[in-house]
Formats: C-alpha cells, structure tokens, sequence
C-alpha cells in the first residue's frame, strides 16, 4: 500500500483483496451480531481496545493519510474497503466521526502542530474524533454555524451549541466550526475541557450515537484558519460521504446474502419461499439496487483518487444512489423474513435503523438529486433533442 | 330486513341504556352489561345473546347513539374478543349456555380474548401449523408453540387452532378449540419488537387441556371455522366511514402543516401523492359500503388492507425524509410490555418503525394480492406442493 | 330520469342500470372494434348516423340538460353512466368536445337565443361542437387566450389561433374563448364559414381528432359576455374533467377485463400465465388503480350534483387519480399480453394511445396534485402533529 | 492469452486494413471482406474463419482502428448474423467448408441473416415452440409459425430452431437448422407494429426443406445450441464503455434542456432520478467490463436488459409528460416496412410507443427476474407444470 493512484477504476488490488479479508476477520471475531447487541446497550457503546487493534495492530483509520503525515500513505481505495467490512456488520465504533470526517479533515489542513498532535492518536485508535460542522445537504455552509469564536491573543473560546453530532458522546476530539472575527475557522476541542457540555441522545439506532455539543467559553486551538476553513470542511464532507456510501454497500450486501439465504431455507407451503415469484423478483431488484449502489459508490471512491470525475458530483451520486438502496433493501428484508424479521430478536431492525440513520445523514437523497440536477441538467445542451411530431 | 320498525326498536333500546346508565357515570363494564342485555353488543346476534336479531347494518345506530352519550368503542377494549371471537362463538359454541356463559363477559370486556392461530412455522401458511391435540377422554391435550398473540397477557380466553390428525392433508387435520389461558399447561411470554415494546406474545402450551365440550365445531372442520374467524376480522371495520384526511394521512399532513421551513415541492408533491392514495382509498370505503346495501360487498376488504398497510409506511417514510437529520432519534427502546392496544401510538419515530409490521400482519400483501388475484379476478391458483398430501409428509422450516 | 338529484352517492337506480346496458348495447353494435379502426382511419372519424341514434333516438348526448334547456332533465349521474360506456369501446365520436365540454358550457350559459339555437341539434346529435379555449392544468386562465374579438354594431368577428383543439376538424359549431374590449368572453362560430381555417393533425390517438384552428375575422356570435364567460368555461371545464375520468375509468375496465381473461387462457410452461404470482400480482395492482379510479370519479360525479365538496378540488381528484391509473392500466396490459399486446393488429394499442392522449387533456396528473395541495395542505393546521421524538 | 505480442498484431493487421482499403472509398462490402479475410471481423476466431485465434477482448483493439478510420459497425448492418449466427455457426456447423461459406458473405454484409425462435404460442417459453420437423431421407421438412422476426424480408440465411420429437420432453426434442430463406416453402409477412411500422416479420413454414447438411449440433441438441446464441446474444454489447449520458436519457435531457419554459421542480427530481438510475447501471456496465478482465463477468448482464428496458420507458414516459398536450400528436401511421434497424429512431412519440416493446422482446421483464433471482442468486425455481412430461401432453395455448 505504498502512495499510489489506484490504476484501474473497479478493480482491486491483490493487497486490498487482503486487506477486505482481515478486516472482515477481525470484524467477525469481535463484532459479531451478539456483541453488537452487547456493545449497544453499554458505555460509550463500543469496544475501545478493539478499537484501539482496529487503529495499531490493522492499521485500518487511516489507510489513505500520507505518510510524510505519519500514515501508511494507501488510497482511498483501501480506506474504502476497510469501511465496507465494517459496515457488513455494523461494527460499533466511530467510523463515521473518526475515520470518515476528522482523519480526512486534518489531512487536508495545512501542517502545524495542532494537526500533527491530533492526527497520530486518530489513526492509531487510541483517541476518537467527532466533527460538529453544519452541512445543508452534505455540503458545507458557513452561514449555518452556530458556534462563535473569540480570541484572546493566541487563545481561543468558543461558544454556541451543535446539534445532533455523531459519535460527539464518547468522542476525545471535537473538531468545531465557528464563526470568528475574521470568519469560520475549524477549532480542536479537547471534549474533556471545561465550558464543554455533552448531552447523550437517545438514538434511533442504537450503533450510531450523537450528542448535543454546548460550548460555553470551551478552549479551542485553530485548526484551519478562514483562508483554508471551506476547503478543509468541504473535502471532509466529499471524503465523509463517500465512505459513508461504501459502508451502506457493505451492509446491503450482508443483508441481501442474509434474506437469499432464508428465502432458500423457509419454507412454507411446502417449498421454499424463495421458488415463488413474488419473493423471488423483490430480491432481483434488491440485487439491482444494490448493484447500482455498489457501482456508484466505487465510483466516487475512485474518482476523488484520480480526478475522474468532479468529486461533489461523484460524492452525490454516490449518497442519492446508496442511500435509497440501503434503506430499500433493509425494509425489503424485513418484508421478506416476516414477523421474524421484524421483532427485536432479529438482526434485520439493527440495520433497518442504520439504513434510515445513514439517509439523513449528509444530506438526503433527494438533496443530492437536487446538486446533481444543478451540476448536470443545468448545464446540458438542448441541440440534440428528438424532434417532436407536431401532427 | 332493513325496515324502519327495525330502527326504531334499535334506537329506542339504545336511548333507553344510555338514559339508565349514563356512560359517563358508571363504569364501563356495567354499561357494556347493560348494552348487552338490551341486545345492542351485536344488534344482528339473537336475543339474549347481546343481540336483537334484526339487520347487522343497524348496528351502526346503536352504535352512533351510546357512544354520542360518551360510551366506549368496545371493540377498542377487547378487539379479538368482540371481532373474531364473538361472531365465532355465537356460530359454533356446542350450547347456548356456553354461547351466553362466553358472550356477556366478553361483551363487559371482564374477559378479554386472544387468538393462537400463528406459529413460528406456519404464518402466510397458517394451514400448516403443527400445534397438535390429541384426545384424551373428555378433553384434548394440546402441545406447541404460538406466535403475534396480542394480549395473551391479559386475556382469559382464546381461540386455538390445532392439528388432531397429521395424517389428514393439512386443511383437513384441523379443529378448533377454545382454551383458558389460565390453563398450567399455557405460558406466556413477551415478544419484543422493533420499536422496543412488547405488543405481541409467544404462547407455549405444554399439555394444556381442553374440555372436548369447549370444542368450536367437529373435529377436522377447524379451517372452516377458523374461515369464520378470519372473514370477521375485517367486517369488524364498521358500518360508519371515515372523515377525509382522518387516519394516518393526517400524522403527515399535520406534520407538514406544522413545519412550513422544511417544505419542497418535491416532497410537496410526495405528501399530495399520498393523500390523494388516502383519499381514493377512504372513497372506495365509502362505495363499498353503499354497495353493501344493494348487492354484495365488493372487493374493498382485501383493497383496503393491501393499500392502508403500504400507504401506513410510505406516510411514515415521508414524515421521516421531511424531518431528515431530527428524525432519526428515539425516545426509549426500554422493553415494556403493552397495557393497551393503542399504546404503540407514541412519538412519530415509533410509528414509523411499528409500520414495517403492517405489510406482514393480518396476511401479508404478497399474500393479499394472491387473494385479490384469485378471489375476486377469479385468476388461477399457483401450483401446489402440497395439495393432498398428508400433513405429516409436507417439508417444513 | 325527472329532474332530480341522485340520492344516495355511489348508488346506481333502475333507471341508470337500464340506461347502462342501453348505452352498452349500443356502442356493442355500432362500434366494435372493427368498427373503431374503421372509423378511425375514415373521415369524419365517426359514424355521423349512429351519433345522430345516440341524440336522437338513446337520448344520451344532453342527459343532464335541464327539461326546459330542451333536455330530458337528467342528473351528471345519468351523463356519466352514458360516458363511461362509450369509453369502454373507444366509441368514436365528439364525446369530448360536444358531451364533455360544449353541452355543459352551454346549459351554464345565460338563456338567450344563441344558446337555444345551439343546443338542440347538440342533444339531438344533428351538429357536433368543439370548445376553443385555452386551459391551464384544466382550469381557465383568461390571460392564455389567443383569440381576439371585434365587435362591430351587434356583429363580433374573430381572429387568432388556438391550437390543437379536440374534435374540432368536425365540429359543426366552434365554442371559442376571445378577448374582446370588455374582457374575455365565449363565442360561437359556425365552422364552415368564411374566416375559419381547420388544419386536421395527425393525433397519436387516431380515435380522438384535434385540428389546429384560425380565425381570420371569423364572424362570430356572442354566447357569454364577459360577466359570466369566466364562471361558464369554468364550470364546462369542471363537467369535462369529471366525464373524462368517467370515461377512463370505462376503459381501464375493459382492459382489466380483457387481460384477467387473456390470463386465464395463455399457457405458457403449461399452465396459465395467471397462476404466475408475477402475473397475478401485476393484475392485482391493476384491480387497486381501478377500484381507485372508480370511486374518485364517482365521488366526482355525485359531489357535482349534490354540492357535497368543493367542484374544483373533486374534479382534480378524479383527473389526478383517473388519468394515472388509466395509463397505468393500458401500459400494464400491453406488458401481460406480451409480444401481441404491442402489434396493431391487437386493441390494446388504441387503448394505450387513449390513456396517453387522456392524461394530457385538461390538465396532467401532477398539475391537478398541485391543485389539490394548494385546497388541501396549504389550509392544513398543525396541531395536531404527532410529537416528535428527541433523543 | 490476452498478450502485446498478440495486440500488436492486431493492431498491425488492423492498421494494414485500413491502409490498403480505405473505407471512406471503398465499397462497405469490400471494406468488410478485408477486415474478414484479415482476421478482424471476430479476432477470437481460427484464422481463415474471420479470426486470428486471439483473445476476445483484442475485438475492440481492431474495431477502434476500424472505426477510427471510417469503418462502418458491421453489428448494426447485421446485427443477427454478427451477434448470434456467427458464433453459433463457428462453434456448430458441421463442415470447416460450411463455416467458410456462410461466414464471409456473413461478414461483408452480403447476406442479411435472421432468426425464426419464438412463436406465437411460445414466447416466455420458448422452449415449448411447435414447428416440426420431419426427416425426409437426406432432408427435412419443416411447418410452422415463426414471429417476431426482424429482417426476415431481407434475409438470405436463418437460425431455426424446431422440433424433432413431440415425444420428449420439451427441452429435449429440438433440433436447430440453418434455413434458406429463398425456399419456396418459406413466407414472410410484415407485422406490424403499434408505431405503425413493421420492425419484424411473421414467417411461415410451409413444407419448407433442409438438408441435413444445415443442421447445427446433434438431433435433440437444439435447445444446447439456441443457448449458444442466445448468451452470445448478450456479449455482442461489445468492449467498449459508453459516455456518461449517453443513450435514452440523452433524449430526455436534451428535450429538458431545449424546453426551460416546461420545468417544474417535480420533473426536475423526476428527470434527475431517470438520469442517476443511466448513470448508475453505465457505471455498473463500466464495473463489468473491469471484473471481465481479472475473473468470471458479473450478473450484470441481464441487470442492463431488466433496467434498460424499464429506464427506456421511464425516460419516454417522462418525455410525453413534459410535453403534455403538444406530446399527443403523431407524425404517420401509414405502415412501412423498416429498411434499416435504426429506422425506428423516429420522432419522440415514435420512441415513445416503440419502447412499450422494450420490457417484452429479447426476454420480458418477469423472466429477467427469474434469471437474476435463480441464476445469479442461486434461489430455487418455480414449481412446473411441464417438468419431464413429453411435449406433445403439455397442455398449450
């Protein structure tokens, strides 16, 4: 995994191959549907040693940060396809406000000690991350910060409340935009510090908490200043829904395998439930689904590596695509399994609540369809349109 | 039938029972004593049996009278009981002393019925259930597994469908049986859903015992008077319509109306879409019903059951995409058992995760649109593996 | 038939049951499907005599033209009967543009000689009419009127263009919409005169003709002055919304009919293409549109007469309801019949360009949604909203 | 296999091609018969037969120089005989001698060939068609219906498939045959369409006769050799990608583009979601082609069929709506037979009735379900009515 452009669009390496093999491993042996439930029910709601292995013994958070930044200097390639496995399984953990938004965050600011301090303890899992940064539809919007920063020579304070940030409970770093004298600056904030209040929500799913973040005079240091803030905020943004993307591929695909099997093995009228159409033809388009998700995702994972494609555009496709398949294909197997699938016992619930979760997470769909509509119909060329019969 | 006599005798009744026993002063159960006495539980049972013998239609007038006096929806307190089980038990209790012994505590909701139809094995195919009794001098032993029993805690009687002879093919070997749940031989246990609640229960009976005399028709005849059972549930849907927008339409239009800062043409167009579905639906309601009194009633039941289990999500699904970031939490996953049947409507989140069960519960829409299919387009059946076989010799799992 | 309102909604009487199967004979005799296809390819596109039988001698042209206009004093109820089995057969003629819009337009009229003149021959099935008047989502919208009209002494004349009008290449009476210098107001031409130019259009559905029209100081006669013209094209275009959902709903009965049977009988594999759940459950679907359809338009149809909702808000409920289900249908039973449901030779065709061409008349599906929301959701209260959970 | 030694050959024949018949000047046919006795027209091919015994995925080496220099694409002049009869024909015919013979006049254009499969009462089940063919000493004599057959009026050769033995089951008593189409015992006759044009053909085997010689595969092998064609069908989609928005959406968006004064919010997130579901399956397509190199080629074949077929009428459908009444017009009616495959890119409403077909031919929309749901994830099939019964008792119609 040496810093390398991945050479072929869709194809992986023999490495990443590997590495999608250990992850799965790992992800099996230590978050299986049992410690999930276990995990979920517990405090901070995941395992932080096996946290910790994820970070140093895998080296899994942060595969695509450069070496010269202390990483291994992968693509984002193989970050993808370590947060796909974690996805099959729901791996209890903050993937999403660690390795999706803060790693990608820090990477892209410019050098300096905050950086350097904060991104080491990241990667090796032996800290997490939350990122409290309003996005109007999965894009950054300076107008939409709450927070305030004040300074005080070469301190500074922030104060202002963010909503429903994910994984801000157990989080150790609070990466926060606020709007300063000189505009929105991204700040680290130790979660520990004083004037910082956390308040715990009860999450619709359970293995993807949030917290409300109230600041009150909370030390901070400057992270990316307002000349670099947008840039930094917005390809965390890109990076985060990408991989957001990829994780709702892992998981469809762990459910798609799980409903093919019941309806192999349930039977009722005497055969299979698989052998009626009805059953049979809603897994074809939960395969569809979940081919076109897969397709749309690897796509945007690619594209930010090699510049194939605008990466805003790439990342939308990719969200509009995967979080409609997702969602589409937990409710169908629910469907599918019946009154099994929908009790509490059942696997399915845990990743119907994800799926839900992950849609409204960075943007709806719907909003995605509306940047893309901006970004391609807005643009397009009415020269070749078929004529019209006119009578 | 229908006559004016007919309506007058009702409503005179109906005015006399609330005049003599206020709704809103004494309690409920004396007043649903009271109405059952004067034969207006069941208006079309006869008397003596909580009914006055005349057109089931007119129901709808006592109806109307007692509960504009402020007197409870009974079917609310003891819905299988006044659903499934009276309509079961007027047709097919051996005596009419079990008839009257079952009927007019059912009526004052001190007994409360549920149902053990389902099992784990045997759900779309409910036919194929294993659950098995077998005879032993005047009573049945009965031995299996019961599943999506709603209040099992709280019921004292139910109706049970088992097997009395595997070898017969599967529609043949049933009977139908009416158990005491406080029977030793029957356990039960909380089944924890999705949202976090309890609405239903798993039943395990272990040699529970049946008194052959609580037998409901002959041994082997119990899919046909399960039939009457099942064809009853959805009659039970009541002679009065709905006012439009009324029903779970009004969650997501009510929501909208109270969240003018999330509003989209997109998803302006979504919620028109949804409550024009509403709309058409509670119409055919209304037709189905202005047909029932001419002709035959129409197709409208499995219609409806199809449509308001489908459209139940996409309402919810709505309310979720328009709330977006706020909607995804929750406010207790804490297992609790259900003490009522209208507890499951808690905050918006928990109605949307209690929808995913609409289109599996009560026959599945798969299973709905084989009957809409083959029942009322008259369509040929699917293949069968099972046809004729004997019960025993048919593949489970 | 006296003059009288339908009792009970959705309840036919003797009388309309009576008149249905008339009405059903009729079109049975007189426009079979190889009637229709003959028709269409002639000219005018219709049987003149059988139309005249329909006015003269079934009396279903004007049914609910009040006995002292000249008609039998009949309900919409009564009309809607007649229209929908006309629809069921494609029953080539000027349904639309004489039935659905001019009657109507003139019994709202003002009594005056114009109209009485007009009228008759209407009812009788003697002249056929077609309505020139610009609507918008199926409502009237003065200021997308084309036509304008001079008055000179007591004689009007118009001039303008309104394109693609239905039934017009026929029509014997022309009902125009023309701003004149008082404001719009309706006029009546005689199409063969001087000043009237018709260019016949070759219509994606052969069964329902539209010409282009233009008028070059075409000599008209006032019908509605401005005062009223506004309520009078309202009201033809409300009566016209509603007959046209009727008359989907005939078709897409027929096709239900049609392909349940086709169903029944094709084997493939060697059994019944109906036994397939794929099959079955498409039909099933077919069943729900239609049984939807159904009440929509009825509702429609008494609420017209019996002023129990809104006409506007009725009417759009029918058409957003009727016109998606009707093409819903067509398409659905071009799909079950297979390679046959696409040739010429097969009826489903003439069906699916009517429930194409039906969809876009008076207004689209999602126009009339949008209608619906403005009578509906805009006047929505919020109180009632479920609470919404808060972590 | 796939090695440069082998890629620059083709490349060097490709270019050498080109170089010696220009095909700006050329006639097609020359053009053609060059590239075939060069080795380029199927590289996988043996040579002497249109190949050069390389790997197949070389084909687009050679067609982008060929095309690059004004080549014509040979698939779209004969699109039947590129696609299907020259595999089938390479891998079946009896004799080197016939494969040479019907191959290059194959290639160059000169004869047109078709395929008489399906039936009228053997559509989805094609493997219950009902021509016969009867052995007649050195000959056969073939009776039936053939439709849905495109070219037949132009056709010098077609792929047959029909039945050898009425007795076997129905998989098991076909035979294929390639059949004149000058034969006095074969008719055709225009279908026609919706459109009002005839794309295909019925055609009509009276007493029509094979030599035996024209048999492909052994008697009772035909339903073998008709998969041969029909996956072959499928790969003909060819090596290279296709832009992003390209194809039917195209039509869609430049329509959308050309009419700002028709956009309301709705279609826009309608068009949009059109868009995404094209872009969605060209990038799954892309994805195909780079899992074809490195292992086995995904599912994702019937995929593009099941979702191009529906997108194709989406797209239509959405076009006609944003037209709304200046859509509901036509150009003609008058029937024609098509000269050229491409004809039928008419005006918007032609494509718009022309797509209707698209969810029906080359395998409905239910049967690719079927496909994906039994094939690519391994559910079990449906029950039969016809499994091992011999055809003649399988019930029709």
């Amino acid at each position: 995994m040496a810093d390398q452009q991945d050479a072929r669009p869709f194809v992986f390496t023999e490495e990443q191959r590997e590495l999608r093999t250990a992850v799965r491993k790992f992800a099996a042996d230590n978050a299986d549907e049992q410690a999930v439930r276990r995990l979920m029910e517990s405090d901070p709601g995941f395992d932080t040693k096996a946290w910790t292995r994820l970070g140093s013994e895998l080296g899994v958070l942060g595969l695509s940060v450069p070496e010269e930044q202390g990483g291994v200097g992968g693509t984002l390639v193989d970050q993808a396809v370590a947060v796909e496995e974690l996805g099959a399984t729901l791996y209890p953990g903050p993937v999403f406000g660690t390795v999706a938004l803060a790693i990608p965050a820090l990477v892209a600011a410019s050098d300096g000690p905050v950086r350097s301090e904060l991104l080491g303890p990241l990667v090796e899992g032996t800290r997490t991350a939350a990122v409290a940064v309003a996005d109007r539809a999965g894009a950054f919007d300076p107008a939409a910060v709450t927070v305030q920063a004040a300074r005080a020579g070469d301190d500074w304070t922030l104060s202002g409340t963010v909503e429903r940030v994910v994984d801000a409970a157990a989080a150790d770093d609070l990466l926060v935009a606020a709007t300063g004298p000189d505009g929105v600056a991204l700040f680290a904030v130790d979660a520990t510090a004083g004037g910082v209040e956390r308040t715990p929500l009860t999450t619709l799913d359970l293995t993807r908490r949030q917290a409300t973040l109230r600041f009150a005079d909370a030390p901070a240091r400057l992270l990316a200043g307002p000349d670099e803030a947008e840039r930094v905020i917005g390809h965390a943004l890109v990076v985060g829904s990408v991989l957001l993307a990829v994780e709702q591929v892992g998981a469809s695909q762990h459910l798609l395998d799980l409903t093919v099997e019941y309806a192999k093995g349930r039977l009722q009228f005497g055969r299979p439930i698989g052998s009626f159409q009805a059953v049979k033809h809603r897994l074809a388009d939960m395969l569809v689904d979940l081919e076109h998700a897969r397709s749309a995702a690897y796509h945007a994972v690619w594209a930010l590596g090699d510049g194939s494609d605008d990466p805003a555009l790439a990342a939308s496709i990719a969200q509009a695509t995967c979080s409609e398949a997702f969602a589409r294909i937990a409710a169908d197997t629910i469907q599918l399994h019946g009154g099994i699938g929908f009790t509490w016992e059942y696997q399915a619930q845990l990743y119907y609540k994800r799926a839900i979760t992950d849609a409204a997470l960075l943007g709806s769909a719907e909003q995605h369809r509306a940047r893309i509509a901006r970004l391609v119909l807005d643009t397009a060329s009415g020269e070749a349109a078929p004529a019209v019969a006119t009578g | 039938m229908n006559t004016a006599a007919d309506s007058s005798r009702v409503a005179d009744a109906a005015r006399k029972v609330v005049q003599e026993h206020d709704p809103t002063r004494v309690p409920t159960r004396e007043f649903l004593a009271a109405c059952f006495d004067a034969g207006l539980s069941w208006v079309h049972f006869p008397e003596g049996l909580g009914g006055l013998g005349v057109s089931r239609g007119l129901q709808s007038v006592a109806d109307g009278i007692l509960q504009d006096a402020g007197g409870p929806v009974p079917f609310a307190l003891n819905p299988i009981g006044y659903g499934m089980a009276a309509p079961t038990l007027r047709e097919h209790a051996r005596t009419d002393e079990l008839k009257r012994a079952w009927l007019r505590p059912l009526a004052t909701t001190e007994n409360i019925w549920c149902q053990l139809f389902s099992e784990p094995g045997a759900g779309s195919d409910l036919a194929g259930l294993a659950t098995s009794a077998v005879r032993d001098g005047d009573e049945w032993v009965v031995n299996g597994q019961k599943v999506w029993t709603s209040l099992a805690h709280r019921a004292r009687w139910a109706l049970l469908l088992a097997r009395t002879d595997p070898d017969a093919p599967k529609h043949k070997g049933l009977t139908y049986f009416v158990v005491d749940m406080q029977d030793p031989g029957v356990e039960t246990r909380p089944l924890r859903q999705m949202t976090g609640q309890a609405e239903f229960n798993e039943v395990y009976l272990n040699d529970a015992r049946v008194p052959d005399a609580h037998r409901l028709g002959e041994v082997g005849d119990g899919w046909r008077v399960a039939m009457t059972t099942l064809m009853n549930e959805r009659s039970s849907i009541g002679a009065s319509g709905s006012r439009r927008g009324t029903g779970t339409i009004a969650d997501a239009v009510s929501l909208w109306a109270s969240r003018p800062d999330l509003h989209t043409p997109v998803l302006e167009d979504r919620l028109t879409r949804l409550w024009l579905r509403a709309e058409a639906q509670r119409l055919t309601s209304e037709r189905s019903r202005a047909a029932a009194t001419v002709g035959g009633p129409g197709p409208e039941g499995s219609v409806g059951k199809l449509v308001g289990a489908e459209l139940n999500q996409q309402v919810y699904e709505f309310c979720m995409d328009l709330l977006g970031p706020e909607g995804i939490l929750y406010d207790d996953y804490t297992m609790r058992d259900m003490e009522r049947t209208d507890d499951w409507r808690g905050p918006l989140q928990q109605r949307f995760l209690r929808s995913r069960a609409n289109t599996i519960e009560g026959g599945t829409s798969e299973v709905l649109r084989n009957i809409l299919g083959e029942r009322v387009l008259g369509l040929p059946g699917d293949l069968r593996a099972d046809a004729g076989k004997p019960w025993k010799e048919i593949p489970r799992g």
